[in-house]
């Protein structure tokens, strides 16, 4: 059936190819503080789904519990959004998956959701390999509790109360890369030029797209010397690659130099191009990832970008050789093999 | 030893070392009595273990049809030296007792109130079988067959058993085939077969069939329409999802391309299984998982979150004996409390309690009309005795006019023809039960955002004490519906008005409603009786219990937890509802609840032991 | 408008945006109210956020010492646009409601009922402070300063406060205290002070003490010995542990080294956080751990393993409105029953009910004693009222004599003399209660292997029936010795004897002894009461209810939780437990409690409405 | 006080320092399969603790939930033991711990117990350092339960029932090194040879000590073609480095080449010796170690000894600067601030 397409207030906005303005993207006013980091991963989440033409409706927007996993609510109002138990979003959004292959996932979760409570279940999301975006919005601090360490904040930061936190962080990207992840990306809440691309580039991935994205809290973790502040964040994040999406069906226009360039098909026919700035990075090569961290790193320097994609992995449905229609969607005639079938296994049991 | 002629009223225990492969070889057995045409009941008492320790395969043998539990044993094969002594003393006098006499019996345990039946199973198979792990096997043959003599079960039932059991191998029939004879022959040769305690053919189980209460809800959610399993492996529930795998990949994949129309995740724990499920059935299709004690207790969380955003989900409990890790290979009914109240805050979760295999495969394919219909978590309460032993019931059926109940689910039409906003939690229809919408239904219409938090009508999240109050007032109204809607129990009333009652519960229905019988015939005492199937309780129960002085609730567990339920749903008189609880892992027995039973009405005539207080 | 002047009995309600510093100039404002020997009792109602929504301060103050919620507002100060048509429409009739005048009122929201009190605050402050951030503070100092005037609270004091506050930050006491003066001069400039609603100095509050009940959890785990914390952060129970570990760096660190003779480490998750205590415990240190609901639900599995192991763990549960993530910053007393019964199979737990800060001193501290003299997990049920707010109560009291009961642990010279086998599980003195030994303490005597499958008396793995129920039989043994040993009820009786009595526990008894006293003022009815402080139920609790021809049970849940824990301890018929339920995540107020049991009484004089069944 | 050293049946066996034979560091008869692997490695501990001298019952052992699980039944008879629930071992053991840092902690777990339910309790055991040994008995299945595939299942490896497994196993060495654990070794059941000197390394070292154990299990998952099986360990089983450990206070007698060899002097003087047999392997090199798993895998080999040693790296209690005295052992004077220090307290909230 078709549908009336909503939202001409304003007759001026920009339109995308649905005729959609950017409003109808829009989710929910933020409830979060004033300068959060999360509030400009919520506005990159609406650009990238608007600039390509996404149907509003065909995402499914899912969260563990936090300042990060709230923000679900304020971007995309016209898609559902399921806010679960902390930690716990990985097993809801592949529970979703399975029962409809259809839609795209956008999980959005935070350090404390992610490395904490949702380590065992991080791992293995990306160890399966559904076919969703993990974003974690990595501010380096409980939020929501108010400003306890998490297991992402750096060594020696003294949190509100109590003492220097002792342990070293735990790198989500490095372990990712470590277990296998198909895309993997780090990036940061100040920088849309590259948070943009990087979050089109995962919804055209094939599998699980992680996105570490250092997200400032402003409130609890944004003093100089915090590595997840936007001062430090501005002064020393560098990229080995600055990233060109160029959707399906589209004229790739720019020139590049030999050897400067990388180039990635995906398998929507969109193609993602990686201008080199550090030559020697190569796009398909987990160690290579793993090493320039590390020496980037070693430099002071925190290493931003696409880190690492493997386009052609197999995503869990594929795997497993699911029907292409979505398992929701089945009804009787497929799924009830009938009286006369169970007579037989009667039979069988006599 | 004089003895009386006893034919298929019996009860033969067979006492082995695990991962030997005996269980096959007892199983034979226990098919070729239940072909013959008569009622048995096999029960298999294993260790949590996978090699080495002792096993037993204990079945009743009964023509009248009683297939509870019934306690004692007449005919004793002792395949395991560790063992041995008990297994020896546990048997009835004037009872048998067979041995492999290979070694010679330690003096000490001789008994003269009952026969010793010895035959030198391992002789013969050292000479025949040169292969340690072939002896081993064909040796359990042999001893079928030699049991088969003597207890007069016909041996060609057994030959056309292993015939099926190997068909395509047939390499391996032989081989079977001459053990088995092997056995009968020796066994005739050395004794004059049969002995007391017979097998005679009989037309007594009609078109029943013999299955485990774990394949039949594997069937059950097959045919429920489930398409998503998440699970985690856990004794006893693991063969749940072994059955739905094994009717998934025979109903459910396409043959040339294996593609398939269901989807099975192993998951990472129990968090996650039931996460998975959660996410599943949100997202529009019928979910389940299959798990035992320590998954429910890990389920928590996600249980009360399906509870109050309103999610289905349906768990399979196959109990086990608690607390914690507890006795993995026990039977019990002890998570009854904690699945009903599971999480923290106002909770409260729909429960379905199966008797037999056919009622798990019924159950099992109502669950999921229920937790659409309810939008909650529905709970199927198998536990081991059911689900891992192979059961007698009537036969499985389906009607194929039945469609499924999706519930209140708007279609994009709907969703497109609505005038008014869309309210997630309204109650439109008075019942408690509000609508929901799928995601990717329709592009502007229907969206909300489901969370563990409190929120209004329409899904937005709020702190205002008084939205919160309505919504969980309309969840207990919701409860109400859902009393009306489950399945009703099974109430049976013998002639004569009876002042007294029993209430029971899953696996102890065989046991109970023997016990009634013998009541009647032997004490004279006649009680009505009601079987639950559903928390929560349906008036019939409210009634049922109103109209007796007072009933008995016989339970499996120790601290009474069904009682506990039907008191605080119904605020009756606690001690209006008598206790009777078995616990220590086994089924609980006919005997056991008749002499509870007696002993209370004869000590007590109508007046209950504990005063009620004023 | 004519009033009469009404002094020291009136509530008190600010309202503002979160995150923007007015909770310490509130706070600053009650204190000075106490400071002039008045009791009061402050409520902090804020949102689940950070920073940009609406919260509220609202505080009872009350000569005759009555603290519990009371319901109504006689004076608003709305300093939060936002909710100002809500702040404003609560006021009582006959009420003030002060107000920011910079910009001018919503002509819409005007009652004539009430007097309105602008004040442009932000218009003086915008003048005197360019930094944005500051402005904002000192505009909250200088309202307090206004509202000082307005009540007739002592400046002098609210100053002392100050320089208190700021003890050793000298160059902030100045621009504070100049804020406070500028606001009072302000009102005393444009209204004739005071109002009304006044404070006026009394002597009422004497050696009382002003503290939050996780405050005082917090200390009572370092009185109580305890040396291992593990803990996940979870509203409303982090500052349970930022009070330990403020006091274990206070008392438990050498100054110049910095060692600690404590251990406090944050957890993963709540799995992990009770996972941690119950291995602290069982390695002899006292452990516990602090959280809330959800936290409880993930505790479930290992609760069932601390209670048939028998491992101490002392858990403090602030409990939240729930079910789910519900309302995280809102009240209730709703995981009564999810911790009465936590974890699958049959299993029972030991629960505390604090209702004021010194009880949750006391009641933590004996929890340790409890938990290892029991050897099983003891809860403390505190909330969220209790647990973030202010209650004033009278001085915590700790007696230098007293030492640990550190519960049956045998040491080295108790093995070495020891001649038969050490038995862990053995029942040696007849309370249900066994010996433990820790590891480490005897080379060759006293090991044993803790888990959380069945085991014989001598810990040894059994798959052995009776066994296993001897060891759960005398767990219900060891139950019974508990409600001996746990703290006694709080009864109360008035004079007179009554037939009818109350029941409550927790954060409900200051609205419920306020209630019985009005009740008896107002409509000369009088009951005894009955606050419980622990589960199980000890003797007193079962003569109490005994002795009335009914009682009225007061919670803050949907379910009626506790009265159905007493029901079935007990056996009480239903009928004789009324309940009295308030759950909207506000704390329970003595107008309700009231209403409730007059409306009650008066149609039922003392038959109970639902008729008991026979 | 003193105690009489028991167990003198049979004078002939050989006795360790304390007096004590083998037989004081048995336990009860093993219930496991004949031929399980675990059953070796519960032999390799005791001798292990024998020929160090260890006092059994200055051992705490603690494990989850499976046939690995079951195996501290099977050592140390006089030692503590506690067999926590499924996947929870490393909380138990970091309290345990916490109560007392005087005992020496041997965690014993499985593929299942740590890989898939235990994955996160693992992470932040190994990220905590806890001072205690962590033994995976690794068999890539789930023994108890019959034979289901675990996280660790080669790729491809057929279950009893069902369909081939499809995802990538977990490389828990791999991933120990990525979180930072100080001390990780992989190693073999049927090699005694290597597998004793590395319990003694890891009874040696000071914090998280990792040992990955390939155990086949012979019921379930020792087929042809399965990594996990003997026959398999036993052909492409190799090590850059043989390990030799030298007690505290013992003569180094034998010689080693320049460069062949690198000697780990351990805090409690114990010397650990590593004959080189791959010339450019570092073991203080987490890179080097993650590189040579990698070549190794290339090969179709499984690199096994120890991988990595920070030998001078903080345990936990050290970076919690918590008092030497366990803390079990304090008591009121130590603990209780007592009634002055209480009303000084109620003063400040008057
Ligand atoms: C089971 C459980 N434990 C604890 C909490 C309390 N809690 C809410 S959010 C949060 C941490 C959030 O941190 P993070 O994921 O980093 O999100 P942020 O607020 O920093 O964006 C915690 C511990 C909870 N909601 N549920
Ligand atoms: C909470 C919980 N879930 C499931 C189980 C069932 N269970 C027992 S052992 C086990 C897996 C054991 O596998 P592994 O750790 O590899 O040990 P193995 O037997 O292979 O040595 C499982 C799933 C359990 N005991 N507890
Ligand atoms: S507390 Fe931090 S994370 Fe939360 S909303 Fe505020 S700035 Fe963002
Ligand atoms: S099943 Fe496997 S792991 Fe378990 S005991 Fe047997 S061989 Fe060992
Ligand atoms: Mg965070
Ligand atoms: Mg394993």
């Amino acid at each position: 059936m078709s549908y009336a397409v909503p939202g001409f207030r304003h007759p001026n906005l920009p339109k995308n190819a649905l005729g959609y303005t950017i409003q109808n993207y829009e989710g929910a006013v933020s409830t979060l503080c004033a300068g959060c980091g999360h509030d400009s991963i919520s506005a990159a989440i609406m650009e990238a789904c608007f600039e390509l033409s996404i149907q509003p409706h065909r995402v499914a927007k899912l969260s563990g519990i936090g300042c990060s996993s709230k923000t679900p609510t304020y971007f995309l109002g016209n898609s559902h959004g399921f806010n679960a138990v902390h930690g716990r979003m990985p097993a809801v959004a592949t529970g979703a998956n399975m029962a409809n292959r259809d839609l795209l996932y956008i999980g959005v979760s935070g350090d404390g959701d992610t490395a904490s409570i949702g380590m065992g279940q991080f791992v293995h999301a990306v160890r399966r390999n559904v076919n969703m975006i993990y974003i974690c919005e990595n501010n380096g601090v409980y939020g929501l509790t108010k400003g306890q360490d998490s297991a992402t904040t750096d060594i020696g930061s003294k949190s509100k109360k109590g003492e220097p936190n002792a342990l070293e962080p735990i790198d989500l990207c490095a372990i990712a890369l470590q277990l296998g992840a198909t895309f993997v990306a780090n990036t940061f809440s100040g920088d849309k030029q590259q948070l943009i691309p990087i979050i089109k580039a995962a919804i055209s991935h094939r599998g699980f797209a992680f996105i570490n994205v250092i997200s400032p809290c402003v409130t609890f973790n944004n003093a100089p010397g915090s590595t997840k502040s936007y001062d430090y964040m501005r002064q020393y994040m560098a990229s080995s690659n600055a990233v060109d999406y160029v959707p399906p069906a589209e004229e790739i226009t720019t020139e590049y130099a030999e050897g400067t360039s990388e180039q990635v098909a995906m398998h929507d026919g969109s193609v993602i191009h990686l201008h080199k700035i550090d030559p020697e990075s190569d796009i398909h090569s987990r160690r290579s990832a793993l090493r320039r961290m590390k020496d980037y790193d070693a430099e002071g320097k925190v290493l931003t970008g696409i880190l690492f994609i493997d386009e052609d992995s197999k995503e869990i449905h594929e795997t497993m050789n699911t029907t292409q229609v979505p398992l929701r969607n089945l009804a009787e005639p497929q799924l009830c093999p009938g009286s006369a079938a169970l007579e037989a296994i009667n039979q069988l049991h006599r | 030893m004089k003895r009386d002629i006893v034919t298929n009223l019996f009860v033969i225990k067979f006492a082995n070392v695990n991962g030997t492969g005996s269980a096959s070889a007892n199983t034979l057995f226990s098919r070729a009595v239940f072909r013959m045409g008569v009622p048995i009941s096999p029960k298999n008492i294993f260790p949590s273990n996978i090699q080495g320790l002792p096993t037993w395969y204990e079945m009743r043998i009964n023509e009248n049809g009683f297939l509870g539990r019934r306690g004692g044993i007449e005919v004793a094969v002792g395949m395991n030296p560790q063992s041995m002594a008990r297994d020896i003393a546990e048997v009835e006098k004037g009872g048998y007792f067979i041995y492999d006499s290979t070694k010679p019996l330690d003096k000490n345990l001789l008994r003269d109130d009952i026969d010793f039946i010895g035959i030198p199973f391992m002789e013969h198979c050292r000479e025949k079988y040169p292969d340690e792990r072939q002896r081993q096997l064909f040796r359990n043959v042999m001893y079928i067959g030699s049991v088969a003599a003597l207890l007069n079960v016909e041996i060609d039932v057994i030959k056309q058993l292993i015939h099926e059991q190997f068909k395509g191998k047939a390499s391996l029939v032989a081989p079977n085939v001459e053990a088995l004879e092997m056995g009968y022959a020796v066994a005739r040769e050395m004794y004059d077969c049969p002995i007391a305690y017979r097998v005679e053919r009989r037309d007594k189980v009609g078109n029943q069939i013999l299955m485990t209460g774990n394949r039949a809800c594997g069937l059950g959610a097959v045919y429920g329409g489930a398409t998503v399993a998440s699970w985690y492996p856990i004794t006893p529930s693991t063969s749940v999802i072994d059955s739905f795998a094994r009717y998934c990949r025979q109903f459910r994949t396409d043959p040339e391309t294996g593609v398939k129309n269901y989807a099975i995740v192993q998951a990472e724990d129990e968090l996650a299984a039931i996460g998975m499920v959660i996410g599943a059935a949100w997202n529009g299709a019928r979910a389940f998982t299959a798990t035992s004690g320590p998954g429910i207790s890990l389920m928590n969380e996600f249980l009360g979150l399906a509870y109050f955003a309103e999610v289905p989900a349906v768990v399979i409990d196959v109990q086990r004996v608690g607390p914690s890790t507890g006795m993995p290979t026990r039977t019990q009914q002890s998570d009854v409390l904690t699945c009903a109240f599971a999480s923290h805050g106002d909770t409260k979760h729909v429960l379905l309690f199966p008797s037999t295999p056919k009622e798990c495969f019924e159950l099992t394919a109502t669950a999921f009309d229920l937790a659409e219909r309810l939008q909650t978590p529905v709970i199927v309460m198998s536990d081991l005795d059911l689900g891992m032993n192979d059961n007698l019931c009537a036969p499985l059926a389906w009607d194929d006019a039945r469609t499924y109940d999706r519930g209140k689910v708007l279609t994009a039409e709907q969703l497109e023809a609505m005038q008014q906003r869309f309210g997630r939690y309204l109650d439109t229809d008075g019942d408690g039960i509000p609508y929901r919408t799928l995601p990717g239904t329709h592009p502007t219409k229907g969206s909300f955002f489901t969370r563990g938090t409190s929120k209004d009508e329409y899904a937005v999240y709020t702190e205002a004490g008084e939205k919160y109050v309505a919504n969980m007032e309309r969840l207990l109204k919701k409860w109400k519906t859902a009393s009306t809607i489950v399945p009703k129990p099974a109430i049976r009333k013998p002639g004569k008005p009876c002042t007294v009652g029993v209430v029971y519960y899953g696996t102890s229905e065989a046991a109970t409603l023997e016990a009634l019988f013998h009541l009647n015939d032997l004490h004279g005492i006649s009680l009505d009786s009601l079987g639950i199937k559903a928390f929560p309780f349906s008036t019939e129960i409210e009634g049922f219990i109103d109209e007796h002085d007072y009933v008995f609730v016989v339970e499996q567990n120790r601290d009474a937890q069904m009682r506990t339920l039907l008191i605080n749903e119904f605020d009756f008189v606690p001690d209006k509802l008598v206790p009777v609880l078995h616990f220590d892992g086994s089924p609980i027995t006919a005997r056991f609840i008749r002499h509870v039973i007696r002993d209370w009405i004869l000590q007590t005539t109508t007046t209950p032991r504990r005063r009620a207080r004023r």
